[in-house]
């Protein structure tokens, strides 16, 4: 399989902190990838190296063999890779569909004047990214609620709205940052299969944060052990819940 | 009619011109940020139009084009405006919150004190005799009035618009707007310039309405005011700044009948309408309106 | 409904047009100043002669007997203040004249729409060039500082014959100063002196040292400021207090006695260029009316802002006589803008026997003035009060 | 009678509901466990205890008296110390001044002495760096702080939130030494954890909260047996 | 610049720079705990201006409500200036209780607090207006004692020359900065604020009443303003109710420049306004009023935390 996203020593400090320390692993394109460790990790923080919104201290990213590291977040997000965040960052102000609408951002152009004055190419742009907007809310299931304002949805709903955003930018590569937290059991269950279904859908390789080890063995291709800052081991589920220095620092010494 | 022109049409004109003021500062503030800049680029444009009117050097043309010299004043502020926001903004904006604010005092005062000193601004007596579009105060309302309209058409199609969105992305959540492709700079920057070209044509038609124009026109104290307007009138939608700053800039005049008294009852105001109208007025006005409409459905149902 | 609306608004319109109006009874006289904001520093001083000059002129009959009133409306420090103001006495209060406004930026802006209007309009305050000449409806009884500054450093001169290098500081965010001080620069170049510094200050600062080292830097034989009475007050203390020997002169903005507390002891000696004198003339009765009126009421001197705020109206109190006897018919019983126009044609007649001495206003509405003065502040020994003593 | 009982209570943040009428009992002289996912509302409920959070309903009781609508500052004098979670020191001030201001409730001069000193007897990494600032120390160090700050306040009931976050294991089992040392000498513990197995393992009961709300309770002993906490959770 | 000339610039600067000192910290006292700008600051320096003169002269002008008012038992200067101070602190407290509080609790956009505290700077300066008119109000010179007016001293050749009034504020404003110091560093409630300042979650959790730590602030807050306008109204006079305009805004200039909330910080960023002033070549003194604002735009490009300020970290 191809390679689509390659981790080539990262690390990043904070104040003699070693958040992220010499990081290196591989994701293939339409894979799974889970990223899991436990608080403290690192692993938010490796997100933020990886879309730009934290500059690494030192290491390379490759995306499609191209190098992302430098860029700012918003040429990171236009060469294809959309992400969630562990607190939820929506726009509480506005409403689900303008939400997603503006994540269509990179795939339109009218530029102001042509708003303004209203052209017909920018009425049929806004008219196809308001269709968009409508049709990947239905996919999560949130389109009869589209014209509330976000800050009004539950946790589990505010999650299904920052998955939509993303996907509103068509990424290639999707980075979701715990998207399991606050669901109880049969939404985290819901979560797995939509998941599955979006990746297979959109085409997308994607990389999640997650707590909630079940999920993550279930859902995962491959999965990578963050501990310290420091990668301690990638594998398939089946090798990692096996390995040792992951009990040891994951799920607590016996 | 006449006569109630003639006494409040200069009141009027000036309620507009504020209310345009204030929605200077809201376009920034679409974009999450809180510039206090406008009285530097409303003293600039001022200052264009009293020079272009009086200067010797513009005689020649001003002979020349006759009346069209007062939409070149306008442009020409426009555009010096649009300038001198790219300078300062691209570096100021790069600040966030309190700090942009602080920065755009600093803007102003400096501006100030520069035309304060400076022989082509008239120093502290400022320019005079500034040439008159229009015989009554009440006629500037041809200006004003369709600047507003313009103003208001225009902020109505931006907020539609997909640069609408981005900036409103922005004041949402900048690292997530970032994050979704919407590059936080080149937006904050344009809301900026949109906000000072809107500032400098402002004072480029002021110049003319006040007859005359000097360094005390863009202060410090300006500054506070139309913050004071947008917040009071309301920070979420145009009608904000249109409200806040027609019914604010009246509110001395109105309680003129109070004598000594009416600045300190300005002030009262100005403490309980942030304390009861956090939304400000277009906040109020809307929490009535679907009260409104929310009993008249419930009185339908029961009919 | 809507029918009945324009029917009302048209009858309302033909009824103000059909209906010319009367000049009201008492009198109404306009007093725009500055009665808020921080130009209030100033405007009170107008307030103050207005007041008097209301009840004195009053008392001595009125117009021919006719009562008047003045109506005051705060201009606060601002031009858009000063018009709105200006609009309301006009329109609303339908005053025959105005007395005002306190700043000549503000005069700048809101002379010319009462000039347009065509009401009289006389600054009780307003010293910048080119003032009179915005409209044939605006005069002022504020001389223009050209003409007084000079005096001061003549008389400087003939005391301290030695003279050779001058220090000149000024407020430069004040129009009044900024322009006196060009005023004492040409003279002092013209009289070749040398101008060895020239310092300039906000009328808001509090702390002038930079300045005054500057001076003393300079050593310097005469120091000439020009500012108002906190600033400039202020300014001479920290002269003196650095240990600046040499004699001062100071602007017009000084010739109040606000400044006896602000500089106190260091207050004496200074040469005052003067347009109004309480002590000058023993023998002008309506002055020594309004320094009496003045000192019963608030214990002192009155500055010059007050007597020239009293001038203005009394300016106007004879200039309606005139009016009546030039019409043959009370103001009363005629219409109010045929009384402006008369009343504007008059005020630019004859001359005023006023607490500034003889005066008239020309064509323009210039003042002419018959007397300045100079004098010098000697300080009591309690070194709160103090007296202008004249000496030219 | 319980020392702290919570009843039917509901945490909002504005529209998410984070707890959902949660009731829950601590006993004299317990330790408690709270566990669960990242977001199941853990730390939710002790910020609701310590009252920095307002209640959409519910209420709290401490030693028999309602502290429903009693501000923080009092709950802290009535007994319940909170250490939160991420540490929280004051960073800019030092080891000695955070540790004194942990006492700030108390006014008996010499026996606040007597516990500082006690502190570094059971803190000796404290004691070294007693002049450092608060922000200079090392993660571990910073949570040994924040509890010996909370005890300090000589409480009856201390809330512990994540003790082991981002530690060393090394130093977790440390901390978790001292945890049990305080019990036994009398301390009421709270404890909230993500690290489950050591945290069960040192306490007498458990709560497992799931989406706001308790799915299984029990003595921490037979939950770490239970076949249905160790696949919800520890995903054994 | 000779030394002389240097000593004496230097002097001048450390003496005007001590009052803006104490003045900003005021502000940024406030500004640390609440993480807004009160904009009455400047009104309340006039406040306590007029306090002390009240309560030293006691003598109303001709203008305003009061005119013509006496009021004959005069305290000494030294203990006005305290009593002055604390009624001026009060009303920081009542500020607080009328202005703010209600805000907060309210859960308003923090911005709000600006307008609400422009509206109570507008009603404090008019109220003062309405009462004691806009005229000017002066100390008596005697009222640090009988004093040589000015210092002299001798540099080389070239004499030096400092005002005795500035030597008097310059040593009243280190005496305060030290107390203050001393406060907030030693003290029991010093910490409290620390710490309220720091967290307010953590610090209540701690168990110390961050509303009553929040009225001691502005307590303070108002007692530094009302001295400073006390200490420039004697040196220079009480030049109406605008008096304090001008340092509500070099104060803002002040707190930004040492670094916003940081105690230190508004101390050096007074002083270094203060000595760029009095550095300011005679030929620019113009110019003298931009220099905090051109400092104040200069460091906010370079360095917005401030030169004492911690970087503002942003939490992702």
């Amino acid at each position: 399989m191809k390679t689509i996203l390659q981790l080539k020593t990262m690390s990043r400090n904070f104040g003699g902190l070693m958040a992220v320390n010499n990081v290196s692993f591989d994701v293939a394109e339409g894979e799974i990838f889970g990223l899991i460790g436990p608080n403290g990790a690192g692993k938010t923080t490796l997100f933020n190296l990886m879309t730009g919104l934290t500059p690494v201290s030192s290491g390379e990213l490759h995306y499609c063999g191209e190098l992302l590291t430098g860029l700012p977040p918003h040429k990171i997000a236009a060469k294809g890779i959309g992400r969630t965040f562990q607190n939820i960052r929506l726009f509480k102000g506005l409403s689900a569909v303008e939400n997603v609408k503006i994540a269509r951002h990179i795939k339109t152009s009218s530029g102001l004047w042509s708003s303004i004055i209203s052209t017909p190419s920018c009425r049929t742009e806004e008219k196809c990214a308001d269709e968009k907007a409508w049709e990947i809310l239905r996919l999560v299931g949130l389109s009869d609620r589209g014209t509330e304002l976000a800050e009004n949805f539950s946790y589990g709903e505010q999650r299904r709205l920052e998955i939509a955003r993303a996907l509103a930018l068509e990424p290639a590569l999707l980075l979701l940052d715990e998207p399991a937290a606050g669901m109880n059991s049969s939404e985290k269950h819901e979560l797995t299969g939509f998941i599955r279904q979006i990746r297979d859908q959109f085409k997308l390789t994607v990389l999640l944060i997650e707590h909630h080890v079940p999920l993550v063995m279930n859902l995962c291709d491959r999965i990578a052990v963050l501990n310290f800052g420091e990668l301690i081991t990638v594998g398939n589920p089946a090798d990692v819940q096996k390995n040792t220095a992951v009990i040891e620092a994951y799920l607590g010494g016996e | 009619m006449e006569e109630f022109l003639q006494n409040s049409g200069f009141l009027i004109v000036t309620m507009v011109q504020q209310s345009l003021l204030a929605m200077s500062l809201y376009y920034p503030l679409m974009a999450g940020q809180l510039s206090l800049a406008s009285p530097g680029f409303y003293a600039l444009g001022g200052y264009t139009a009293a020079i272009i009117g009086t200067h010797e050097f513009f005689t020649p043309l001003r002979e020349s084009i006759g009346w069209l010299a007062f939409p070149l004043e306008w442009l020409v502020a426009g555009v010096l405006s649009a300038i001198l926001a790219l300078i300062v903004g691209i570096p100021a904006l790069r600040l966030r919150g309190i700090y942009l604010a602080l920065a755009t005092i600093a803007f102003v005062e400096i501006l100030r004190v520069l035309c304060l000193n400076l022989t082509i601004t008239g120093g502290a007596i400022g320019i005079f005799d500034v040439p008159q579009l229009f015989e009554s105060r009440w006629s500037y309302i041809w200006i004003f009035g369709p600047l507003l309209v313009m103003m208001l058409f225009f902020s109505y199609r931006l907020e539609k618009s997909r640069t609408g969105r981005a900036f409103q992305a922005i004041r949402e959540d900048e690292l997530a707007a970032d994050s979704m492709g919407i590059n936080p700079t080149r937006y904050k920057v344009l809301a900026f310039v949109i906000g000072a070209v809107l500032a400098g044509i402002v004072g480029a038609m002021s110049a003319p309405f006040l007859n005359t124009w000097n360094a005390r026109q863009g202060t410090f104290d300006a500054s506070i005011a139309y913050l004071a307007y947008v917040l009071i009138g309301g920070s979420r939608s145009i009608w904000g700044p249109l409200l806040g700053g027609a019914m604010l800039s009246a509110l001395p005049e109105v309680l003129r009948p109070l004598k000594d008294s009416r600045l300190i009852i300005n002030g009262l105001v100005l403490v309980f309408a942030s304390i009861y109208m956090p939304k400000g007025i277009a906040g109020v006005i809307s929490r009535l309106k679907r009260s409104l409409t929310w009993k008249s459905r419930k009185n339908g149902g029961e009919a | 409904m809507k029918r009945v609306a324009i029917a009302a608004i048209s009858l309302l319109a033909v009824a103000t047009v059909a209906q010319a109006e009367l000049v009201g009874k008492p009198i109404p006289i306009g007093i725009g100043v500055a009665q808020t904001s921080n130009v209030a520093l100033l405007g009170e001083e107008e307030v103050n002669g207005a007041k008097i000059a209301e009840k004195y002129f009053n008392d001595n009959g009125g117009i021919n007997g006719t009562p008047f009133k003045l109506i005051f409306q705060d201009t606060g420090g601002d031009e858009a203040g000063a018009i709105n103001s200006f609009q309301n006495l006009m329109n609303r209060d339908k005053v025959v004249g105005i007395v005002g406004p306190t700043l000549s930026q503000q005069a700048f802006s809101a002379d010319p729409i009462a000039n347009r209007a065509k009401v009289p309009v006389i600054g009780p305050s307003n010293t910048a060039k080119g003032i009179p000449q915005i409209g044939e409806y605006v005069g002022r009884v504020s001389a223009p500082v050209a003409v007084v500054a000079p005096n001061a450093v003549k008389q400087a001169l003939k005391e301290h014959p030695n003279i050779k290098k001058v220090a000149v500081l000024y407020a430069q965010n004040d129009a009044f100063n900024t322009s006196e001080s060009g005023t004492f620069q040409e003279t002092v170049k013209k009289m070749g002196l040398q101008i060895a510094t020239i310092q300039k200050f906000q009328t808001t600062d509090t702390d002038f040292t930079t300045q005054v080292t500057a001076v003393l830097g300079a050593n310097v034989d005469l120091a000439i400021v020009s500012g108002l009475s906190a600033d400039g007050g202020n300014l001479v203390k920290q002269l003196r207090q650095l240990g600046y020997k040499g004699p001062i002169i100071g602007g017009n903005g000084l010739n109040t006695v606000n400044i006896f507390p602000v500089c106190g002891q260091y207050c004496d000696g200074i040469l005052i260029a003067q347009a109004y004198s309480p002590s000058a003339d023993p023998k002008n009765a309506i002055n020594n009316a309004l320094v009496k009126a003045y000192r019963d009421k608030y214990k002192k001197d009155p500055p010059q802002f007050t007597a020239q705020t009293f001038t203005a109206v009394q300016v106007f109190v004879e200039a309606l006589k005139k009016v009546e006897a030039a019409t043959k018919k009370k103001i009363t019983q005629m219409e109010l803008a045929k009384v402006r126009e008369e009343l504007n044609k008059q005020i630019r007649v004859g001359t005023y026997i006023t607490p500034l001495g003889k005066i008239s206003l020309d064509h323009e509405g210039e003042i002419h003035q018959e007397n300045f003065y100079v004098a010098k502040i000697k300080m009591n020994p309690d070194n709160k009060t103090g007296k202008y003593i004249y000496v030219k | 009678m319980a020392l702290l009982e919570l009843e039917n209570l509901s945490i909002n943040y504005g529209a998410i509901q984070a707890l959902r009428k949660l009731s829950l009992e601590v006993h004299q002289g317990e330790i408690v466990t709270l566990i669960g996912a990242n977001g199941a509302g853990k730390s939710t409920t002790l910020r609701g205890i310590s009252r920095l959070l307002g209640l959409k309903e519910g209420k709290i009781r401490f030693d028999g008296k309602d502290i429903t609508s009693a501000p923080p500052h009092a709950v802290v004098k009535m007994g319940i110390a909170h250490s939160p979670e991420g540490r929280q020191v004051l960073a800019r001030q030092s080891v000695e001044d955070n540790l004194l201001l942990g006492a700030y409730v108390r006014n008996d001069k010499s026996s606040i002495h007597e516990d500082l000193l006690r502190m570094y007897r059971l803190f000796p990494r404290l004691r070294e760096r007693k002049d450092q600032s608060a922000g200079t120390l090392s993660g571990g160090e910073q949570q040994m702080l924040a509890i010996a700050r909370a005890l300090m306040s000589r409480p009856r009931l201390l809330l512990l939130d994540e003790p082991s976050l981002g530690l060393a294991p090394l130093i977790v089992l440390e901390i978790f030494s001292i945890i049990r040392a305080l019990n036994e000498a009398g301390t009421t513990i709270l404890l909230v954890e993500q690290n489950a197995r050591l945290a069960m393992q040192h306490s007498h009961r458990t709560y497992l909260l799931e989406a706001g709300q308790i799915s299984f309770s029990g003595p921490s002993k037979e939950l770490l047996q239970d076949e249905r906490v160790l696949h919800a959770y520890l995903g054994g | 610049m000779g030394t002389a000339q240097f000593i004496q610039n230097f002097l001048n600067g450390i003496s005007i720079g001590s009052v803006y000192a104490i003045f900003a910290l005021g502000y940024t006292l406030v500004f640390s705990i609440l993480g807004i700008i009160n904009f009455a600051h400047g009104a309340v320096f006039t406040l306590g201006a007029y306090f002390t003169y009240t309560l030293t002269v006691g003598q109303f002008g001709i203008n305003g409500l009061l005119a013509g008012l006496t009021i004959d038992n005069h305290l000494p200067f030294y203990l006005a200036i305290i009593i002055g101070s604390t009624l001026a602190g009060l009303v920081g407290v009542l500020l607080e209780r009328l202005a703010f509080k209600p805000l907060r609790s309210r859960g308003g956009d923090q911005l709000l607090a600006l307008v609400s505290s422009l509206g109570v700077a507008l009603v404090l300066v008019n109220a003062i207006q309405y009462l004691v008119g806009a005229e000017i109000y002066t100390f008596p010179a005697e009222v640090y004692g009988t004093m040589k007016p000015a210092i002299m001293f001798k540099v080389g050749e070239q004499p030096v020359v400092i005002r005795t009034v500035q030597v008097i504020i310059f040593a009243v404003c280190m005496f305060v900065l030290a107390i203050l110091g001393f406060l907030i560093s030693r003290t029991r409630i010093g910490k409290a604020l620390q710490a309220v300042a720091e967290n307010q979650a953590t610090a209540s959790l701690l168990g110390i009443n961050v509303d009553r730590i929040i009225l001691f602030t502005f307590f303070l807050s108002g007692f530094l303003g009302g001295m400073a306008g006390t200490l420039v109204g004697t040196s220079f006079g009480i030049a109406g109710p605008y008096f304090g305009v001008t340092y509500g805004l070099k104060g803002l200039a002040v707190i930004v420049l040492g670094g916003l909330g940081s105690i230190p910080g508004a101390v050096l960023g007074g002083m270094v306004i203060g000595l760029a002033e009095a550095f300011v070549p005679a030929d620019y003194s113009a110019y003298k009023e931009a220099v905090a604002f051109a400092f104040l735009f200069i460091i906010l490009l370079l360095r917005p935390q401030g030169l004492l300020g911690r970087p503002m970290i942003q939490k992702v």
